[in-house]
């Protein structure tokens, strides 16, 4: 190793430090340690005057490794590496070592804690001799974005993109836009019109200039990594024949939405077999018609809705489909209003009005008469045809929790709340855009509360639906966050990518792709040809796992290279 | 279009801003329109009555105007599918929908009203102009929403002044010890991005300050702001704790809920960003005194940062839009006396027990009851928590809806209380596998990604799940007892515990509402700030520039605020982008409205 | 076995008084605030509950209405405003309808109106009887004596009479809801013996009100109190002293002496009750019934001629006397024949009773648990 | 004198390592004898640091990461998790005992919880006396 020239300084942070620790010892002990040129202690090392101490040192005995013995690293690394910068110096030339939070604050017997402190600093000393130049690069940012669906979701993040300039792909399988908020008349729970806030959104997409709106189109193919993407889409050409076409971006947003349960699969509702046990869908279609009737023309007296059909059960999904009751609960208003003197009952587990305006919006719906029926979750309500000579078509038997009894309610029209399920094409897209999914096959965020619309793959967003189950002004919320993030990196033009990564020294790889699998962020790549993989610095965050793991040792962790660890065990040991 | 519009109000008192006289004169005059009929409030519709009208005027389209006009809106389809017309051609006025229960009340719910007629989206027509904006961004609040919220506008490399008001960042959820579902720490998550935003060259951080006046227009607003008087030197604190040592002065600590003490001079945690003391005007000696006594803390501190006789200092600062993440208070539980909090020592808000059973907090993370103490200095017997003495507790209750889903409190639903009492009861079986532990329950509302699994986990560990809500906590030889009905297995609960935690509801935060009021936003009848629209704008509000972010919009737990803040952060960057933001809604004026609607309807 | 909900029933309870029990959530506040909610008798979200599923037979046999003293605690702290006191109360409004067989009772309550109608009537009769059969006896101008205007002897026999058909009437609602409560419930069987060995409780239950105490504020409990004392000191009076002050002409002073008291009750807590329901400052008289109304003003009429009554004869102005006498009966008949067994007053009879059969089903219901935990033991 | 036992700590940087800042920030006392070494992520402790450092004549080492499910990399910790029982089978084979090696999650919170494991950690290796490896080492050099 060259002749290198190392600064140490020792911080008494006032008495915080020296109270316990002899910091003239510590530099006694680390002065005669290889390389090192120059130690001192100074009462705050983090205060101009230490900084200035410290650059005018690096430039007068010509330093090229510094390492500051002070508080934790966490606190004033930054400080000590703009310190270094401004002498000129690479800022990962410094190593701190921690005395204060890890030494002097917690030890009382002053030559066991300068002993401790002592070593500390010789293993940073030791350590920061094997520190290399690195510098912070940065790659390009495409500014196109590809949105997968055309839902609430999907059009609600695109606008945001588009209205700050940017293009935006927005891919839809089917002929028109809206996805499952297209079905739907009135939202809840304020029964505002879910058409006209439609029609506003299409409107405004269709014609904005940096929206291209792909229908009846499927993403075949996303390669590359965070800001430079490419991806190609099969749309229908003019001419009506498929064909393929390639677009650079830069992000992806996934608002595949989801897909309604299919209550036929529950035998007890006998949906598909008893004409008038609708989904709520269904019954959507009869209110915007205007025509809510059972199948033979007549007008229902008895209404009965059913909560969480598919959701919040072991047999199908354990989860809570999020929308359901508030939905179930504007059927009750709607049906009243429809059906003025029909008795309309709600037979659910426990009532989700969580958000603003719901709770209200369910004591609106009892004080209309709604009558509610709690059953226990997996004790499904059986549903009969009723005898000739009962007043209605189909009798309800529910094991009411609330009164302790067994019911059986009269219903001429059965509305099932049919919760929401993963698509089927969820699988296929998570391997495209390279993201996982969990168990009920919804998208993983790269952290439920630090990330909910990032994933595991940089540049890749989720927002909608398709993440779990979630009503419009969350769908919403979480596509304009998408949205965010991705223009905050437009506005810079280019993606800082941090100086400490992994890297593959391709000799020494055997291609056994081990890394492959164990890289979370999948940013190391098998390259085919090479029978090589390599890290793709964009990606990787640094954890180190697949250094930990390569059984060829020929992977290395910048900045934690294993040189350097051992360099400082063996000097908290030394 | 022939066109007949039916006022009909569900009189939720939206209205009061609203002249209906003359709007019901105003759309008779509006063209295509053949009838004005005003049917009141909550009118019984007779459908075959309505169809024959929809006959008799033959009309084409029908309006609903009124506050809510979605809830009559099926019996009007139902009519004009009777009456043999297009179902679809029935359109909402809602005049709470687009803000008409405001100061413009009038005006805007004529133009709501203009483009229903034109079947046109209110969204549509009233698109207000862009005007130039300031890149500057102001951050209201700095806890998991505000950090949020700044830190995604400040990685786009945008300049964010962040005001909090109390001495460090972080909010409600740095005082939290576990997050629901996943249970990973509160601290593990957050300090990361509070370390972050104290770091951040583009976040200017100012805590321990308030905004005073926000003055200006959309795009360029002046927010007035009072750095209250620190009296510790931010930038040179070390947070070598000598001052807090030799401060003779205490009080309750605001970060430990109460629970435990803090000096005069202080630190609200150790992981606090900024890292450094701060004095407490109204519990310290020397500013009581007007520097008469004390102010030892000045005279010991190695590095001379502590400016005892430090003042306020006021701050312009030039923005372009302006965040809003106030957050929340928790429901004062003394206003409901059956439940015994303040005269029962051992009944404990959350917001209590969630730092008694923190790692870092006054017991290191053990679950004790309290313990009655003589305090010499203030010569009285009092209750505190004791990691020593204190016992742990055989069997402890946990009761939902505290303050909320209540007339006599709050009629909303607080959304958090189910879950974080859930976790309540987890961490209680974690630390004490043999104590009891109850919660009392009215739904549970289990509804996010994770949510309803997690209270399956919760009941699978042991703990009772009961369905029924407490009604009475009262003393019995040294415990509690408490009194409720069982509904699932109809009986009547009546049995003794050692610790009460009341599942506090959310309120808004003190002094959201003056703000509102001096910001001209709206807020909704229960305090919280109103988006520009429910489902479709989330985020924005009546004012340009100016959004929501986090609880101070409705309650919310972490994922949603976090997801929300995020998507302020869109807007705001929006409008750098192209240097240009929308200006106010209410800029709009009623006949451009008409106009547009106008020629909306022709292409 | 399932039971058929009937989503009707609420809207004809509503004419019963229930007009807010469809906003009730089901938290169990109520119940856990009454004092008097207790297994096997959990109320009032219970009778809440099979209300708004419209549980006919159920309702029916429920007691709990009638454990209810309506003391407003439940509604005052209901947190969706549902009134649970006020919906016991319409349930026994409702059972008392049910109760009576005549089907006078259901008239009342659906129609002010016929219950108006049915006292002027009973009124008229009894004023023109009165008046026909004392011109026939005597002179208007003679109180006592034997040209007096209406004989003691012989109003003291129409008094029977009137108690006699008063009784019947009674009993037979009473039979009617032991029938409906205990007689035809399948689960719990009385014996006979336990009727007899606890019939003490009847009345205890009935002269203390003794539950009632166990309320949170006792101010209601005292004035009911009072009112019933008072009522009930007035009939006995009435049928078996009254006869010998006639006849003899040394007046027994202590008659007197309990008969101002009792009036002056009846005044007084009359007075009271009225200003409360006027006021409407306590939840539990803020929704009154015209029934509740009916009830007070005779009350009031009939403790106010009584008093005028005393007075008037003893200052010598018989002929006074005499026509306020007839007004006096034209109030009592009524309250008698028509409010006693149809209406508001028949509660007085149904409450302790149903207290008293309340606890032969606890006590029967216990002793069979026993009974069961016995059995395996003795396999 | 008694015998102070010299340890090495491996401490992930998101939830451990901000867990022992945490014990000083609150001033919590405990045994000096264990050296932090700041890494990532548990992931990246390969077992030849484990080893090197018993060469190197520790008496102990200490592992700590975030708790399951805590990871700042999502897995990480489970990584180490699996890892965990090879490398001690490993060092059982050398004839190193049990309790010398120790792998803990400690959250950013558990300041307290971290001290006390120091301290427990310290007593028991104490107990232990020092590592045979060091013997082995300085007979083999008698030897040469």
């Amino acid at each position: 190793m060259e002749d290198l020239k190392i600064g140490v300084f020792v911080c008494n942070c006032g008495t915080n430090i020296a109270k316990v620790i002899d910091c003239d010892a510590v530099i006694d002990s680390v002065e005669r340690l290889p390389y090192v040129a120059v130690a001192r202690t100074y009462k705050y090392m983090c205060s101009d005057p230490g900084q200035d101490m410290i650059q005018a040192d690096i430039q007068e005995y010509g330093l090229d490794r510094v390492v500051v013995a002070a508080c934790s690293p966490r606190m004033h690394e930054p400080t000590f590496r703009k310190a270094l910068q401004k002498a000129g110096l690479n800022p990962y030339f410094l190593e701190m070592a921690n005395i204060r939070e890890q030494c002097s604050w917690v030890h009382d017997d002053p030559l066991a804690a300068t002993e401790k402190a002592a070593a500390l600093t010789a293993a940073a000393v030791m350590r920061v001799a094997h520190h290399e130049a690195l510098e912070r690069r940065s790659v390009d940012m495409c500014p196109n974005t590809l949105v997968i669906g055309g839902g609430i979701a999907g059009m609600s993040a695109a606008l945001d993109l588009a209205d700050a300039g940017n293009r935006v792909y927005l891919v839809e399988r089917s002929d028109h836009l809206g996805g499952n908020v297209a079905r739907a008349d009135l939202t809840a729970p304020y029964l505002d019109s879910a058409r006209d806030m439609l029609t506003e959104r299409v409107t405004r997409v269709v014609r904005h200039p940096n929206i291209d709106v792909l229908l009846e189109s499927q993403v075949r193919k996303v390669d590359g990594f965070v800001g430079n993407f490419q991806t190609t889409i099969r749309g229908k050409a003019d001419d009506g024949a498929p064909s393929d076409r390639v677009y650079d971006i830069g992000s992806v947003i996934v608002c595949t939405g989801y897909k309604e349960f299919d209550a036929s699969r529950i035998t007890h509702y006998g949906y598909g077999k008893l004409p008038n046990v609708v989904t709520s869908f269904e019954l959507e279609k009869m209110l915007r018609a205007g025509r809510v009737t059972t199948k033979d023309g007549k007008i229902p007296q008895y209404v009965a809705i059913i909560h969480c059909v598919g959701s919040r059960n072991l047999e199908f999904h354990a989860y809570c489909s999020r929308v359901c009751c508030m939905t179930a609960l504007k059927y009750a208003h709607e049906i009243k209003s429809a059906v003025p003197g029909a008795y309309v009952s709600d037979i659910y587990i426990d009532m989700h009005a969580f958000g603003k305006g719901m709770e209200d919006f369910y004591r609106r719906s009892s004080e209309i008469k709604t009558l509610f029926l709690m059953y226990e979750k997996n004790d499904y309500p059986v549903i009969r045809k009723a005898d000739a000579t009962d007043d209605c078509d189909m009798l309800i038997e529910v094991n009411e929790i609330l009164s302790g009894e067994t019911i059986e309610l009269p219903a001429d029209l059965v509305v099932l709340m049919v919760g929401m399920e993963a698509r089927e094409d969820s699988a296929e897209v998570a391997h495209l855009v390279n993201i996982s999914r969990d168990k009920d096959g919804w998208f993983i965020e790269s952290h439920p509360k630090l990330d909910p619309v990032a994933t595991t793959t940089d540049g890749v967003y989720i927002a909608g639906a398709c993440q779990a189950p979630k009503d419009i002004p969350d769908s919403v919320a979480q596509a304009r966050a998408a949205a965010a993030r991705i223009l905050a990196r437009t506005a810079r033009g280019r993606i800082e990518i941090d100086a400490v990564f992994a890297e593959v020294d391709e000799e020494r790889c055997s291609g056994c792709r081990m890394c492959n699998e164990l890289c979370p962020y999948v940013a190391i790549e098998f390259d085919a040809e090479t029978r090589r993989s390599h890290v793709i610095s964009a990606l990787c965050k640094a954890c180190g796992a697949c250094a930990a793991a390569c059984p060829s040792g020929a992977i290395s962790a910048r900045h934690f290279t294993d040189r350097q660890i051992f360099a400082e065990i063996e000097g908290v040991l030394a | 279009m022939r066109t007949g519009v039916y006022l009909c109000q569900t009189g939720t008192g939206d209205l009061d801003a609203v002249d209906l006289h003359s709007v019901v004169n105003y759309a008779g005059n509006l063209p295509n329109v053949e009838m004005v009929k005003d049917l009141g409030t909550m009118p019984a519709l007779d459908i075959e009555a309505l169809v024959a009208e929809i006959r008799a005027h033959d009309l084409q389209r029908v309006v609903i105007a009124g506050d809510s006009p979605g809830f009559f809106k099926p019996a009007f389809t139902t009519a004009m599918n009777n009456a043999g017309g297009d179902p679809s051609e029935v359109r909402l006025a809602s005049f709470r929908q687009h803000g008409a229960s405001f100061g413009i009340g009038t005006v805007r719910a004529k133009s709501v009203l203009a483009c229903a007629t034109f079947g046109v989206p209110y969204g549509l027509a009233a698109v207000p102009d862009t005007t130039a904006t300031h890149p500057g961004t102001v951050v209201i609040g700095a806890g998991i929403a505000g950090i949020q919220a700044a830190l995604e506008i400040a990685d786009a490399g945008k300049q964010v002044f962040l005001v909090e008001r109390t001495g460090t960042i972080g909010g409600h959820m740095a005082m939290f010890d576990k997050t629901f579902p996943t249970l990973d720490c509160a601290a593990c998550i957050l300090t990361p991005k509070m370390v972050a935003v104290g770091q951040h060259e583009m976040i200017d951080l100012m805590t321990y300050a308030e905004v005073e006046e926000v003055s200006g227009s959309p795009g360029d607003y002046i927010v007035k702001v009072r750095k209250k008087a620190r009296r510790v030197d931010v930038r040179a604190c070390v947070a070598c704790n000598v001052c807090t040592e030799v401060c003779p002065q205490r009080a309750p600590s605001e970060f430990d809920s109460g629970i435990a003490e803090r000096k005069a001079i202080y630190i609200p945690f150790p992981q606090a960003v900024p890292n450094a003391y701060l004095v407490d005007g109204p519990s310290c000696t020397y500013v009581q005194s007007d520097g008469a006594k004390c102010g030892v803390c000045a005279k010991k501190c190695p590095k001379g940062c502590i400016d005892l006789d430090q003042v306020d200092e006021i701050v312009e600062l030039e923005v372009g839009n302006v965040v809003l993440a106030l957050g929340y208070d928790v429901y004062d539980a003394r206003k409901i006396e059956r439940y015994g909090y303040g005269v029962l020592p051992n009944v404990l808000t959350a917001l209590e027990f969630e730092r008694l059973t923190n790692a870092s907090g006054p017991t290191s993370g053990k679950i004790v009851t309290k313990t009655k103490r003589f305090d010499k200095r203030r010569k009285l017997e009092e209750w505190v928590f004791d990691a020593e003495d204190g016992a742990p507790p055989t069997s402890v209750a946990i009761i939902h809806c505290v303050g909320s889903r209540d007339a006599n409190h709050n009629a909303y639903c607080s959304r958090v209380c189910c879950m974080y009492s859930l976790k309540f009861a987890h961490l209680v079986k974690e630390k004490l596998p043999d104590a009891d532990c109850y919660e009392f329950y009215i739904d549970m509302r289990a509804f996010g990604k994770g949510y309803e699994e997690f209270a399956d986990r919760i009941k699978a560990e042991g703990t009772f799940v009961v369905r029924g809500r407490t009604a009475k906590v009262t003393a019995q030889d040294g415990r509690m007892v408490i009194r409720g009905e069982d509904i699932v297995s109809d009986r009547m609960v009546d049995f003794p515990v050692d610790m009460v935690i009341l599942a506090v509801g959310l309120v808004p935060a003190a002094g959201a509402a003056e703000l509102a009021l001096r910001l001209g936003i709206q807020t909704d009848t229960d305090g919280w700030f109103s988006e520009l629209d429910y489902n479709s704008d989330p985020t924005d509000t009546e004012r340009g520039g100016i959004a929501v972010a986090g609880v101070c919009q409705g309650p919310k737990d972490i994922p949603d605020t976090v997801a929300q803040a995020a998507a302020v952060a869109a807007g705001a960057l929006k409008s750098m982008a192209l240097g240009r933001g929308l200006d106010s809604r209410a800029s709009v004026s009623l006949s451009d409205i008409e106009a547009r609607a106008a020629e909306l309807t022709r292409v | 076995m399932a039971i058929r909900a009937n989503p009707k029933l609420i809207t004809e309870l509503e004419i019963y008084g229930a007009q807010d029990v469809s906003k009730c959530y089901h938290c169990g506040n109520c119940s856990a605030i009454c004092p008097f909610s207790k297994e096997p008798y959990i109320f009032p979200r219970r009778s809440m509950r099979s209300l708004q599923m419209g549980l006919e037979a159920k309702l029916e046999s429920d007691l709990e209405p009638w454990l209810c003293y309506y003391c407003g605690e439940c509604s005052a702290e209901c947190p969706r405003d549902a009134e649970p006191g006020e919906t016991m109360m319409s349930l026994r409004r409702w059972l008392t309808a049910r109760y009576d067989f005549t089907g006078i009772a259901r008239l009342f309550y659906l129609s002010a109106k016929a219950e108006i109608l049915a006292v002027i009537l009973v009124a008229l009769i009894t004023g023109a009887g009165f008046l026909l059969y004392g011109f026939s006896q005597g002179s208007i101008t003679q109180y006592n004596g034997p040209d007096a205007f209406l004989p003691a002897s012989s109003i003291h026999i129409f008094d029977w009479i009137l108690a006699a058909v008063l009784l019947a009437l009674l009993l037979t609602n009473c039979a009617r809801m032991w029938w409906f409560t205990v007689g035809r419930d399948t689960k719990v069987h009385v014996p006979l013996s336990a009727y007899i060995t606890k019939i003490y409780l009847l009345p205890m239950h009935f002269f203390t009100q003794m539950r009632y105490a166990r309320c949170e504020q006792k101010r209601p409990w005292v004035i009911h109190l009072v009112l019933m004392l008072s009522y009930v000191t007035m009939l006995v009076l009435i049928m078996f002293f009254l006869a010998p002050m006639w006849s003899g002409p040394a007046i027994d002073w202590r008659v007197h002496v309990f008969g101002l008291a009792a009036t002056a009750g009846l005044l007084v807590t009359t007075i009271v009750f009225l200003r409360k329901r006027l006021k409407k400052t306590e939840v539990q008289y803020q929704h009154s019934h015209e029934t509740d109304w009916m009830f007070l003003v005779l009350l009031i009429v009939v403790a106010a001629t009584g008093l005028m009554q005393f007075t008037l004869h003893r200052v010598g102005l018989e002929t006074a006397a005499n026509i306020n006498y007839v007004i006096h009966m034209m109030a009592v008949v009524p309250m008698l024949l028509l409010e006693v067994p149809f209406s508001k007053w028949s509660h007085m009879a149904y409450r302790p009773l149903a207290m008293y059969f309340a606890d032969l089903k606890t006590e029967a219901m216990v002793s069979k648990e026993r009974e069961a935990v016995r059995a395996p033991q003795a396999a | 004198m008694t015998f102070e036992p010299r340890i090495v700590g491996f401490l992930c940087n998101w939830c451990s390592y901000t867990g022992a800042d945490l014990a000083g920030t609150s001033r919590i006392h405990y045994a000096p004898n264990v050296r932090i070494i700041r890494v990532m992520c548990s992931a990246r402790i390969d077992p030849t640091f484990v080893l090197k450092a018993l060469h190197d004549g520790a008496d102990g080492v200490l592992i700590c990461g975030c708790h399951p499910g805590d990871c700042h990399y999502s897995e990480g910790n489970y990584k180490m998790m699996r890892r965990y029982p090879l490398l001690k089978s490993l060092l059982a084979d050398y004839g190193i005992e049990d309790e010398r090696v120790r792998l803990e999650w400690i959250s950013a919170s558990e300041g307290q919880r971290f001290a006390d494991i120091v301290n427990d950690m310290t007593e028991r290796v104490r107990a232990l006396g020092p590592s045979p490896v060091k013997a082995a080492l300085e007979a083999d050099l008698a030897e040469r």
